[in-house]
């Protein structure tokens, strides 16, 4: 079964998905269930079959599958995930200054009881809803909106939850002209000194600096089929190999899966998702990342703001893997490239 | 960085190769700028700070060089220079890569820190040389970053970087992007400081460089005709309904789009960035000369008080 | 405000004597909706808070029908109603609109301020009334809004303003011009201490007032199509090489330009104020019910620590 | 003389000088002075003519000429006192969001030995200038680049002096796009608590919130024939007697000249120009404002940054002119509107 991608595999289970709906109109509709006793086993049977179908390809994904699940059309996002897990959304617009970006959408709404500041991507579903919202590609004044916003959270003490789902950060020409590496370095910048618990979730793509541009929190966790990512596939394997194509090659040279991640100490946890991926299950999968939200708030709600931004730097401070060899010595002997 | 840019780390690295190969007449005795393609006599190129006499572009210099053109003669003292890439991914050739920079430029990584002063003032440096792996910032050249800005605000000095990249380093994955947080925040705790971070863009400073230290500075400057941008040009393209406009993505173009401060000549660096640093309160550090006469001067004092 | 300004302000006076000139049919049954010009029921217009019935069209209110629409009922307190203008520099005919202001709205000035509650949230509230002189800021309106915005920091509550204004008040020359820095200032202490600034633009929020308080709100909200701009329509017409674009200086082309948060409908403003303020940290005070069935609940507690 | 309009008077005086510099090059280049020796007699009478005329005028001058003089096209811009009162002057560029502003220049330099941070409006004197100077109609991006670079003072202690030079803020619909309003205001929001001292001076055209967006100050001064309103005469005409070539009665009544605001509270000092006004000497009009300069923030420069602030909000508050009736009394008996 690991053979076929996910679009292979996703009609598959479709295709199981129709057989098994009409096998259970059939056991409802069932007037006389003497001449079709055996139906209701052979149902279990083929809900047990999908069950061990899905299990085995999930089993066994390459990052080049973990990349296509993490793209996936039918996969919730923010605005998905905030009607799930949050009352009361209300969305803020507008970063005071040029415009308001529709790829990222940020606001107030309470988790429970609690007030908290929401920014995150936003990708469209149809034509019109994409274009709205610049496919998840963020802008310049979507990260000042951002940042507006969560300096305001900051000031009145609210915590502040980003989702990333972003394929990057928006590289055109305008782009460009007002300043899209400006408004992703001071929104790290400002992040990193925010007096209020912050926790950043990637929940699908997590491209690059349009995704860091707004995950620099005291906890950073990944949706187990979320992927995060210094630069697309795509773009690597045709630096490295001139090509394109070698997409999956690249994508398991990135080392680009949560797991991976969590590993490399880049995030801090990784968040299951329902069996057979959180577009199966939107519900099951909101209400995992909203344990998860309210866990990790929890861990930092009896921190100070200087105690906070103390460890959010220290935990970003400690990210990087290098040696360092024995300095040099006075009397002229120096160490050789021990690394 | 991302998917948005690689080709512009892509054309960055060409050009990194044209401008370090065609430089170089093999003779010796003769340039190619890059730029016009004039022949210049090596030695007037050099004397001219590697800025072409005939066309004025400013070329690409080692981290050797910058800090010989910039900072007060023999005041500058490396710092992490014991720093050292690991693999930690086994990316593909990036051992191969990183034995081929090391052995072109005789550094380790593309960033060289350390502190020196500037027309007197005592500042915390760190240069980028994009000829090791178009200065791509993976977890040394982000560490390296890191220890300036903290340097800088634990010895209460300004700190001037002259960036150069062409983004984040692919090789180190994930590591190599959170250096862009890495570094934004230590910027951030030196501004908590009200410790002054000049920034001098050179060429070319691009992507996830750009999008983090480079773009956080107090101060922008930045050399003429330097190449400053998010993406690369064939992503941006891609990416845009308009056409690239007129001298897209050059200093001169960032200037317009309200990025950067001054453009400074490099002959005029070291000027600039004495008086800035002055501007900011940071005054020069007496000599041995001005202790000198200084003591001579109480001296002075001491025997007119008695007389 | 200024030479940009004057026009707007003209168009605004003009529009404000067209939306309270033709709103009323004399009959007092029925009302003309100065947008649509569709003639509803006196009766209905008003159950539908001076919202046009068929087209949406949110007519401006006087201060009170503001207040009523808005805070939790008999919540409202007056605060300053005691202060009045003078003529300062004698400016030609300027008494005589105050007195025609006065005498049209019972009022003193186009600004009413007191504390009320919303949704059981106590705040500060300052409202503008456009129908006196379009609620232009002169001395009395500016010292309101100060002692508005003073008063919020002192009690520690929330500041909701309701702004609408054609600018500053021309008849007062730089004492209204001054009004904007005075207001401005007001604001900044609030925000430095950490007490919430809700703006609510309503039609017409102009010139001076929107380039002060009115444009400095944690959160800014709008009414449905307000119209909102620096300068009036003719000015901006003359400064501009482009033509006006569809929309121009609505709540809805402000919101597309990043300068509104949220356009609400005028019926749900006070949950949306509610649901915000709570956003913020700021409960509802409890009410004396609250109160009473809090000490049954204590009153129970202690019976079944008893038992 | 006083019936000549600024224009008139100039040309008269142009006049007389040319007649001057005649009369003088005869008297320097006399060979024969027995010949001619009432010349310098005669020369003498005519230059205390001249200042007898100019002191006539100027002694007489209506709002209208205030005006005239304020918007004089060869009086000195703000770069022109930067030239003679400042030394090593590093312009800033940029506002880091979205461009960069001709119509206001903001930078470092030196009064004698002290940093400052200066900010001014820019007029052009020639078309190419002027166009790149937007007339001194200043966008929002300049208003953001004075802001950015006046917080940069304050982060390192360094007083800021303000030049005002405008007709008004830029009104056009591309400044509305990018919030020529929200610029001003936040200008006006930030100076007020920026804990360094603050000096703002109107050099020419005072022209409304255009000129307020950079002049919240500890101490705010006026050249003597600046002017500073609420609004220019022209609109203020236009609306009050629906005819803008009242714009001299409309001055009159504005109250615009350095004299009147200084007695309404509005500015803290009046800065002599030299006789005929600060275009007829730049280096004695720059003399004069730099001695005001340093004579101000001196007084300034021992308060700390709190105490600023505080003195700044409260001069602010001040300003206004209103009466307050006696409060209704609670037995029912309401004073009536004793204003
Ligand atoms: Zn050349
Ligand atoms: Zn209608």
């Amino acid at each position: 079964m690991a053979s076929l991608n996910v679009i292979e595999f996703e009609k598959s289970i479709a295709e199981l998905d129709e057989n098994l709906s009409k096998l259970r109109r059939i056991v409802m509709d069932q007037k006389h269930p003497q001449n079709t006793a055996d139906l209701p086993d052979q149902l279990a049977n083929l809900e047990q079959h999908r069950t061990a179908i899905i299990r085995a390809w999930f089993s066994n994904l390459t990052a080049w599958d973990q990349v296509l699940l993490a793209r996936h059309e039918k996969r919730p996002y923010t605005l998905d995930y905030i009607g799930h897990m949050f009352t009361g959304f209300q969305e803020l617009h507008g970063d005071r200054l040029y415009g308001d970006d529709g790829a990222i959408v940020a606001g107030f709404a309470k988790l429970d009881d609690m007030p908290i500041a929401i920014v995150g991507h936003q990708k469209g579903r149809d034509i019109k809803q994409r274009q709205h919202r610049n496919f998840g590609y963020a802008r310049p004044e979507g990260y000042r909106k951002a940042g507006r916003i969560m300096k305001l959270a900051a000031k009145f003490g609210v915590p502040i939850v980003t989702l990333i789902d972003t394929p990057g950060a928006a590289a055109d020409v305008s782009a460009d002209e007002r300043g899209i590496s400006e408004a992703i370095a001071r929104n790290m910048f400002d992040m990193a000194t925010l007096p209020t618990p912050i926790v950043s979730v990637v929940i699908g793509e997590g491209g690059s600096g349009g995704a860091l541009g707004i995950a620099v929190a005291d906890r950073v966790l990944m949706l187990e089929h979320s992927v995060y990512s210094v630069i697309a596939p795509e773009g690597c394997a045709a630096i490295l190999w001139r090509d394109p194509e070698k997409k999956a090659d690249a994508a398991k040279a990135l080392n680009l899966t949560a797991t991976r991640a969590k590993e490399l100490g880049v995030v801090d946890g990784v968040i299951a998702e329902p069996l057979g991926g959180a577009h199966r299950d939107w519900e099951a999968a909101a209400g995992s990342l909203k344990e998860a939200l309210i866990e990790n708030l929890a861990q930092l709600k009896d921190l100070t703001g200087d105690e906070l931004v103390e460890r959010r730097y220290q935990r970003f401070r400690a990210i990087g893997q290098f040696t360092e060899i024995e300095p040099i010595h006075l009397n002229g002997h120096a160490s050789g490239d021990a690394a | 960085m991302a998917s948005n840019g690689w080709f512009g780390r892509r054309s960055q690295f060409t050009q990194a190769r044209a401008s370090h190969g065609a430089a170089a007449i093999p003779d010796g005795v003769a340039t190619k700028c890059v730029k016009c393609g004039e022949i210049i006599f090596t030695s007037d190129f050099e004397k001219n700070l590697k800025v072409c006499t005939h066309c004025g572009f400013h070329h690409k210099l080692s981290a050797d060089e910058r800090i010989r053109y910039t900072v007060d003669e023999d005041s500058f003292a490396p710092l992490h220079e014991n720093l050292r890439s690991v693999d930690p991914l086994r990316f593909p050739d990036y051992q191969s890569k990183l034995d081929k920079g090391i052995a072109a430029t005789g550094m380790h990584d593309g960033i060289r820190v350390g502190v020196a002063s500037v027309h007197g003032v005592s500042v915390v440096l760190a240069v980028a040389d994009f000829s090791f792996m178009a200065a791509s910032m993976g977890s040394v050249a982000g560490e390296k970053i890191v220890r300036a800005l903290e340097e800088g605000a634990a010895r209460r000095a300004p700190v001037v970087i002259f960036t150069a990249s062409g983004g984040a380093r692919m090789q180190e994955g994930l590591l190599s992007l959170m250096q862009m947080a890495k570094t934004s925040a230590a910027a951030a705790r030196l501004a908590a400081a009200n410790i002054p971070y000049v920034v001098v863009m050179t060429d070319a400073t691009m992507a996830g460089v750009l999008a983090s230290y480079a773009s956080l500075g107090d101060i922008t400057l930045a050399e003429p005709g330097a190449l400053i941008g998010f993406a690369g040009a064939r992503v941006s393209a891609q990416a845009s309904t308009q056409k690239a406009p007129e001298g897209y993505q050059t200093a001169e173009w960032q200037l317009l789009h309200g990025q950067i401060d001054q453009i400074v000549a490099r002959k005029d660096l070291p000027d600039t960035l004495g008086s800035l640093l002055q501007m900011l309160g940071f005054s020069p550090e007496p000599t041995l000369d001005d202790l000198a006469s200084e003591a001579l001067t109480e001296a002075d004092e001491e025997i007119a008080a008695i007389g």
